[in-house]
């Protein structure tokens, strides 16, 4: 065990995986978080705690994180490489440890050109591969970045991102061996609408035997109406709604009925995704919907949650 | 080469307004190359100032100059007299160029009237993009001759991020190509993709301008 | 600003300057005040000429380059009408009215529009100023 | 050096013009004679198309351009003046002239015919109602009008429908004009995309039997003109009559082959596209020249399209057979051409 | 300024097209030396003379120099070879291909093309003859939605000739009749008279079945033995790369761009020298094309003939000691006059402009950021340099 995190002894145990994600407020207003928790507990094994989402200032993610430890949740802290160098890094993670936080996300980061304060300086002193290597070798060999012996333990279970989706096409799966090598233990992918393609990507990732050094959890999202998939096709790179998903949510008109109907079509995917060979989990990404994702959870037929004794 | 644009003539005008004997300085070196601040955009933007204030009592008076290279001060020395007659000096050099004025002549004011943005290359007449920050480290034997820190908006030294479609970075997708889709290109081309595998670790920024700015001493050139 | 009013034509020798010639063998005659400055090509149009025209006295610049296309060094109209707008975009922050300055496409065989144009520009800026 | 051979070239019109220029340029002495007191010919009245900023490749401008440089040239030239009589003189021609410039005969050793065409008359395709209905206009007239009055020449006339009728007077072996003259689809359809860019609402129709439609210079205008609306009928009128209801406006009746129809239709201007024919005075100068006209009229010549039967007579221009300017002042190059390597000949 | 400035009666060709032949002819003929040059092979049409160096399979990579010193670099059998004259034509005329996807329609042997049915046509009797005898051939024009002059005139000669030597039924069909060069309309009568029958379509529905073709139009359908579709003309493969080599321009459809309206039709390129000749710069059949090239050596003599050249009124002058080697002036030069170079006399480096070269049009001058150049002969007002 690395960390003894739950995610860990479940994805070790071989169950199949459910984590979501929380976004928590753009200002220190607590009840929000609670809320959300409640929503959200026994739905899922960890849940994902967003570090300042498309560069739009929030309360931080370990802060969020040592809230949701103390009120009996496991967190994920995501950890962007934007706004801190790796001496802001490393100190963030050493007190999140020390609040009891033992998942860790590590990604690059959206530039700060796409949120509220695009004239802003980044750091990007590390990239996610770098942030992973140094995040390893602070727990396995229990040094800094600088070199200097760590003072305690830093159990964490090290995760990174995938997106099958971007080009060039080649690269993705190089991409994810780089982040296997450098150490990571779990990877979340984007949210997945064009099936053959991720399909395709698992694959050429199973081929590799990548699957077997690292578990793989499968992004998904629900749609909340047509207009939300015909914005993601305009303004989010990386990744698209196939057409057949846009008729179906067209069909199932506005309001209430078309989010039923993004709520089947998730739960649908995430059936899908389970009999993809490599797939050892699903990543619910419900961006300001945290309600969706126990009805998605009960349709894909993964309740209750493993709960494990020790 | 260093390349700059001439400042906004509303925003130029705003800052001039207030004096009435005005020296317009230009370069005959890297700001003349990118046509933002040589001899003839110094004739321009007089000739602009002298019509937007002909009305005005006391007349404005613009004295129109072009030296060599403006941060050179042996260039500079010929503009004393004309310098210590002006009120204000409108400089179109680089910002090298201001500041040399400024060291050379501490008593003038002198005013940029062009921003200086990058060191880049023409891609063809009249467009520019940038090609180097001055890490002060080159990398570039290891990127196939393409340089992230420069080219790759969050200069990644393990790209591409998942932003990157169709060869566009997804910050600026009409005038930014994916650095990295240019790296992984020209490697595919050279058969040397292997390379992408090692993790590229993180790089020592000291030698760049987070280190403080840097200077450099010849000690064969100094006695 | 120069005492007597005067309005600056800048043409291009091949297209405007043989409409001219046209209408000078059919006895017409630029207005007085009207100064005919005649280019080699479109292309040697300096946006310095214009702004040395306004600062010389002109109430009006007219710039006449061939129509595109037609250009006898193929992108000298280009570069011309290119000039010109770069100037206008500056005529209001320099205080002169933006119809000051104006581009047209002209070919040889357009004597009639060439004398109209010119006649009107002098109606519009100088003929108030009174005769 | 041989001493400089002398040509003469009978007509100031573009052909003329260039055959001139081109053999001055290469130290020939030339001599332009021109009936009329100024030169450019026909192509004096062809009017500017361009649209938009655009030049339409019409080749109007070919004559400004040729204008400015024989002011500069070494070409003597003799303005009205025309040739009274010609007589051969050991392997060269004695010209006696008339009008202005008579004075003694000249010598050359070599003359170049570029007469010209006359437009064909439309008053001779009576059923057309040319010169007694007012809407009934020529492709010429039009051209003309344009010249003189600027572009904006028929923005100001109220017009909501217009026809241009192609052939007129071309192609009709019975009135011993079987050839294309080749200039009327160009200049109509350019016409209809100048009228249409300054009256987008105008309706445009074009009746043909064939769209000439070859060439560079022609291919974006005929994209264009389709893109823009301009309609093409496939289909003449036989008669064109007064329209009942509104005086002032054509009718006729048409069928649309294509759209296998017949139509009667009103319009307020109906432009004829008239061809080009020999000038009325092409027989006396052949017979001056003792040269022959070929079956419809315009000087015989040999398979190079040039030398006639005279040795030392070459033929420029549209005097030989319909041609745009462009290919005009074409011809007019290669006519140079014969001429100077006949001179060349010659003097061995 | 300089005055004239003695040049050599020396010519380039390049190309193997019927217009570059007739141009070498007519050029030995007024006494040139002629360089007749071609990537591919030359025709060997008897024209041998001492003032002809021919030069096949020959390929131009590089050219330097100006209007009556152009410098050519060829690479001819492996090694490189560097030829000089006055004057370049430019005669490699244009590429035939078939344009199947536009006719939706591949060869077989109930469809071929015009070229083929002209090689039957050469081959030896009786089979030349046999394979149309009493045939019902369907001709079928402008479909392909490009019309060429080329392609038509000898669309025009075959129905001719299928309708007299081998004594077929010929259907040709149209959307516009192309009859605008001299005597073309009274060719189609003369084929009208020989029993060719003339069709015009709208939108013409082909089929093309087992033993035998059909076209339905506007009167009805018409059964045929054998359907008859022209090849299409494009600029040939090299254009682009020999107009950069050259440093001239292309037109929008990628043939060669001639000057402009202005001096249409002399076949003059953008840069003084260099010509124009036939097919690689307009639409036309062959014998229009070899007259094209008449008047282009026309135009070459004008230029050549006094044996010497003479700049322009009004040129471009650079002042080496202000030129900042910045490149605005080669960038924007449209008849690349100028090039940055070593001063050998001042040992300087700086921009150069070509007097011969230079058409006087001052782009140039108005683009250069250190006003470094002037326009030799042209007379400004005063208050142009200023107050």
């Amino acid at each position: 065990m690395k960390s003894g995190s739950k995610l860990e002894r479940i994805l070790a145990s071989g169950a199949f995986a459910v984590t979501a994600e929380l976004g928590p407020p753009k200002g220190p207003d607590v009840s929000v978080v609670m809320r959300k928790m409640e929503l959200l507990r026994g739905v899922c094994d960890a849940i994902n705690v967003t570090d300042n989402q498309t560069a739009i200032v929030r309360l931080s993610s370990a802060a969020t994180c040592a809230l949701l430890h103390q009120n009996g949740l496991e967190p994920v802290m995501q950890m962007t490489c934007r706004d801190r160098n790796r001496l802001a890094i490393q100190s963030d993670i050493f007190g999140a440890v020390a609040l009891g936080i033992r998942n860790l996300l590590c990604l690059t980061g959206d530039h700060q050109v796409f949120g509220n304060h695009p004239t802003a300086k980044n750091v990007y002193d590390l990239d996610s591969i770098q942030l992973i290597q140094m995040v390893a070798r602070m727990r396995d060999e229990s040094v800094t970045a600088g070199g200097d012996p760590v003072e305690g333990e830093v159990p964490l279970f090290i995760g990174g991102a995938a997106n099958p989706f971007g080009d060039p096409f080649e690269m993705r799966v190089i991409r994810l061996a780089k982040k296997v090598a450098a150490g990571v233990d779990f990877i979340q992918t984007q949210c997945i609408f064009d099936l053959p393609r991720f399909r395709e990507w698992m694959k050429r990732v199973v081929d590799q035997g990548l699957h077997e050094k690292v578990y793989i959890l499968a992004g998904v999202m629900p749609l909340k109406s047509v207009g939300a998939a015909r914005y993601i096709n305009r303004n989010v790179p990386g990744f698209s709604v196939p057409n057949s998903i846009i008729k179906r949510m067209r069909a199932a008109g506005k309001g209430k009925k078309a989010r039923e109907e993004g709520i089947k079509i998730c739960a649908e995917m995430i059936q899908e995704l389970r009999e993809i060979e490599g797939v050892r989990g699903v990543h619910i990404m419900a961006v300001e919907w945290e309600e969706a994702i126990r009805p998605i959870v009960e349709r894909a037929g993964l309740l209750p949650r493993p709960s494990l004794e020790d | 080469m260093i390349v700059a644009e001439r400042k906004p003539l509303s925003e130029i005008i705003a800052k001039v307004e207030g004096y009435n004997r005005l020296l317009i300085v230009g370069c005959n070196t890297c700001v003349a190359v990118c046509q933002a601040g040589g001899e003839k955009e110094v004739a321009m933007l007089a000739a602009a100032l002298r019509l937007r204030f002909r009305d005005r009592q006391p007349a404005m008076e613009i004295i129109e100059r072009s030296v060599e290279r403006q941060c050179e001060e042996e260039f500079n020395q010929v503009l004393a007299e004309d310098i210590a007659h002006a009120e204000a000096v409108l400089s179109m050099a680089c910002g090298v160029g201001v500041q040399t004025l400024v060291e050379q002549f501490p008593d003038a004011i002198v005013l940029p009237a062009v921003n200086t943005k990058f060191m880049g290359r023409p891609e063809e007449r009249g467009v520019w993009s940038e090609r180097c920050i001055g890490c002060g480290n080159c990398v570039l034997d290891k990127f196939g001759g393409i340089c992230p820190i420069t080219r790759c908006a969050k200069s990644l030294l393990n790209g591409p991020c998942g932003g990157s479609e169709n060869g566009r970075c997804e910050v600026d997708p009409e005038n930014l190509e994916c650095a990295w889709q240019l790296i992984y290109d020209r490697l595919a081309r050279l058969g040397q993709l292997d390379r992408l595998l090692e993790i590229e670790p993180p790089k020592d920024w000291s030698t760049a301008r987070y280190g403080g700015p840097r200077k450099i001493v010849r000690k064969d050139m100094v006695l | 600003m120069g005492d007597h009013q005067k309005i600056v034509v800048m043409a291009c020798k091949h297209s405007a300057g043989e409409a001219l010639r046209e209408l000078q063998r059919e006895g017409w005659a630029l207005p007085d005040g009207v100064e005919w400055v005649e280019l080699p090509c479109g292309g040697s149009l300096d946006e310095l000429h214009i702004l040395r025209a306004f600062e010389a006295g002109a109430a009006a610049v007219l710039v006449l380059a061939c129509y595109h296309g037609a250009c006898r060094s193929l992108d000298g109209s280009r570069w011309a009408e290119k000039r010109v707008q770069a100037i206008q975009e500056m005529l209001a922050e320099i205080g002169i009215e933006q119809d000051r300055l104006e581009f047209r496409n002209i070919a040889p065989t357009m004597p009639a529009d060439l004398a109209s144009w010119v006649e009107a520009l002098h109606r519009r800026v100088l003929a108030p100023a009174g005769e | 050096m041989r001493e400089h051979p002398s040509v003469i070239v009978v007509g100031g019109g573009i052909a003329g013009l260039t055959a001139a220029l081109n053999l001055a340029e290469r130290g020939a002495h030339v001599t332009l004679v021109e009936r009329d007191s100024v030169l450019g010919g026909n192509a004096r009245t062809v009017c500017c198309k361009a649209i938009a900023g655009e030049c339409q490749l019409c080749g109007g401008c070919l004559l400004g351009e040729r204008l400015e440089l024989i002011v500069s040239s070494p070409v003597e030239l003799l303005l009205e003046t025309s040739v009274a009589r010609v007589e051969r003189d050991n392997g060269g021609f004695l010209v006696y002239l008339e009008g202005a410039e008579k004075s003694s005969p000249l010598r050359a050793q070599a003359v170049i015919l570029a007469t010209g065409f006359d437009h064909v008359d439309a008053h001779t395709k009576g059923p057309y109602g040319y010169g007694i209905l007012p809407s009934v206009t020529t492709g010429e007239e039009m051209e003309r009008k344009i010249k003189e009055e600027g572009q904006g020449a028929y923005d100001a006339l109220g017009l909501h429908k217009v026809a241009f009728i192609q052939c007129v007077g071309s192609r009709d072996e019975h009135v011993g004009r079987g050839y294309c003259s080749q200039v009327c689809c160009r200049y109509a359809l350019r016409l209809a995309r100048l009228l249409k860019a300054r009256q987008p609402e105008l309706e445009i129709t074009i009746f043909k039997m064939d769209i000439q439609n070859s060439g560079r210079d022609f291919q974006k205008t005929w994209q264009a003109a389709q893109e823009e609306g301009i309609r093409i009928v496939a289909g003449l009128p036989a008669v064109i009559r007064r329209s009942s209801e509104e005086p002032r406006r054509a009718t006729f009746v048409y069928d649309d082959i294509l759209a296998g129809q017949i139509v009667q239709e009103d319009f307020d201007l109906v432009v004829l596209s008239v061809g080009m024919q020999p000038r009325r005075d092409a027989e006396q100068v052949a017979e001056l020249f003792g040269i022959n006209q070929d079956r419809y009229g315009f000087f015989a010549v040999g398979d190079d399209l040039i030398s006639t039967i005279v040795p030392g007579v070459f033929v420029a221009g549209t005097c030989q057979a319909p041609r745009s300017m462009a290919e005009a002042a074409a011809h007019a190059q290669q006519a140079a051409e014969a001429c100077y390597r006949y001179l060349q000949e010659l003097a061995l | 300024m300089s005055q004239a400035t003695p040049v050599a009666k020396q010519v380039l060709v390049l190309g193997a097209s019927s217009e570059a032949a007739r141009a070498v002819k007519e050029l030995l003929a007024l006494g040139y030396k002629v360089l007749w040059v071609s990537g591919d092979e030359l025709p060997s049409n008897g024209l041998d003379s001492p003032a002809l160096a021919k030069y096949a399979n020959c390929r131009l990579y590089a050219l330097e120099g100006h209007v009556g010193r152009f410098v050519s670099h060829f690479l001819h059998q492996g090694q490189r070879l560097a030829l000089s004259t006055s004057a370049i034509i430019v005669a490699t005329g244009n590429e035939r291909y078939f344009p199947a996807e536009r006719y939706g329609l591949e060869l077989s042997s109930l469809v071929w093309t015009t070229s083929q049915v002209k090689e039957q046509l050469k081959k030896p009797l009786p089979q030349s003859v046999l394979a149309f005898r009493d045939k019902r051939i369907l001709l079928l024009l402008d479909w392909s939605g490009e019309t060429s002059k080329e392609l038509v005139s000898e669309s025009f000669s075959l129905a001719g000739e299928l309708c007299e030597r081998c004594r077929s039924e010929v259907y040709f069909f149209y959307r516009d009749l192309t009859v605008d060069s001299p005597g073309w309309e009274q060719r189609t009568r003369e084929l009208r008279d020989k029993g060719v029958v003339f069709c015009r379509y709208g939108e013409p529905e082909v089929t093309v079945g087992e033993a035998a073709v059909s076209i339905s139009y506007l009167e009805g359908t018409v059964e045929g033995d054998l359907l008859v579709l022209p090849e299409a003309v494009r600029p040939r493969g090299d254009t682009a790369e020999l107009a950069e080599i050259l440093q001239v321009r292309l037109g929008e459809d990628g043939y060669f761009q001639e000057l402009n309206i202005r001096k249409y039709r002399a076949g003059l390129s953008a840069r003084k020298g260099i010509f124009f000749a036939g097919r690689c710069h307009m639409d036309c059949d062959a014998s229009e094309a070899e007259s094209d090239a008449l008047q282009v050596v026309a135009a070459v003599d004008a230029l050549l003939g006094q044996g010497a050249l003479e700049p322009e009124e009004v040129i471009a002058y650079v002042d080496p000691s202000k030129c900042i080697r910045c490149l605005t002036c080669v960038r924007t030069c449209p008849h690349a006059a100028v090039q940055v170079v070593e001063y050998e006399d001042m040992d300087v480096v700086a921009a150069r402009v070509d007097e011969l070269a230079c058409w006087g049009c001052g782009a140039c001058a108005s683009n250069c950021p250190v006003q470094a150049i002037e326009m030799v002969g042209q007379e400004m007002p005063a208050w142009v340099q200023g107050v």
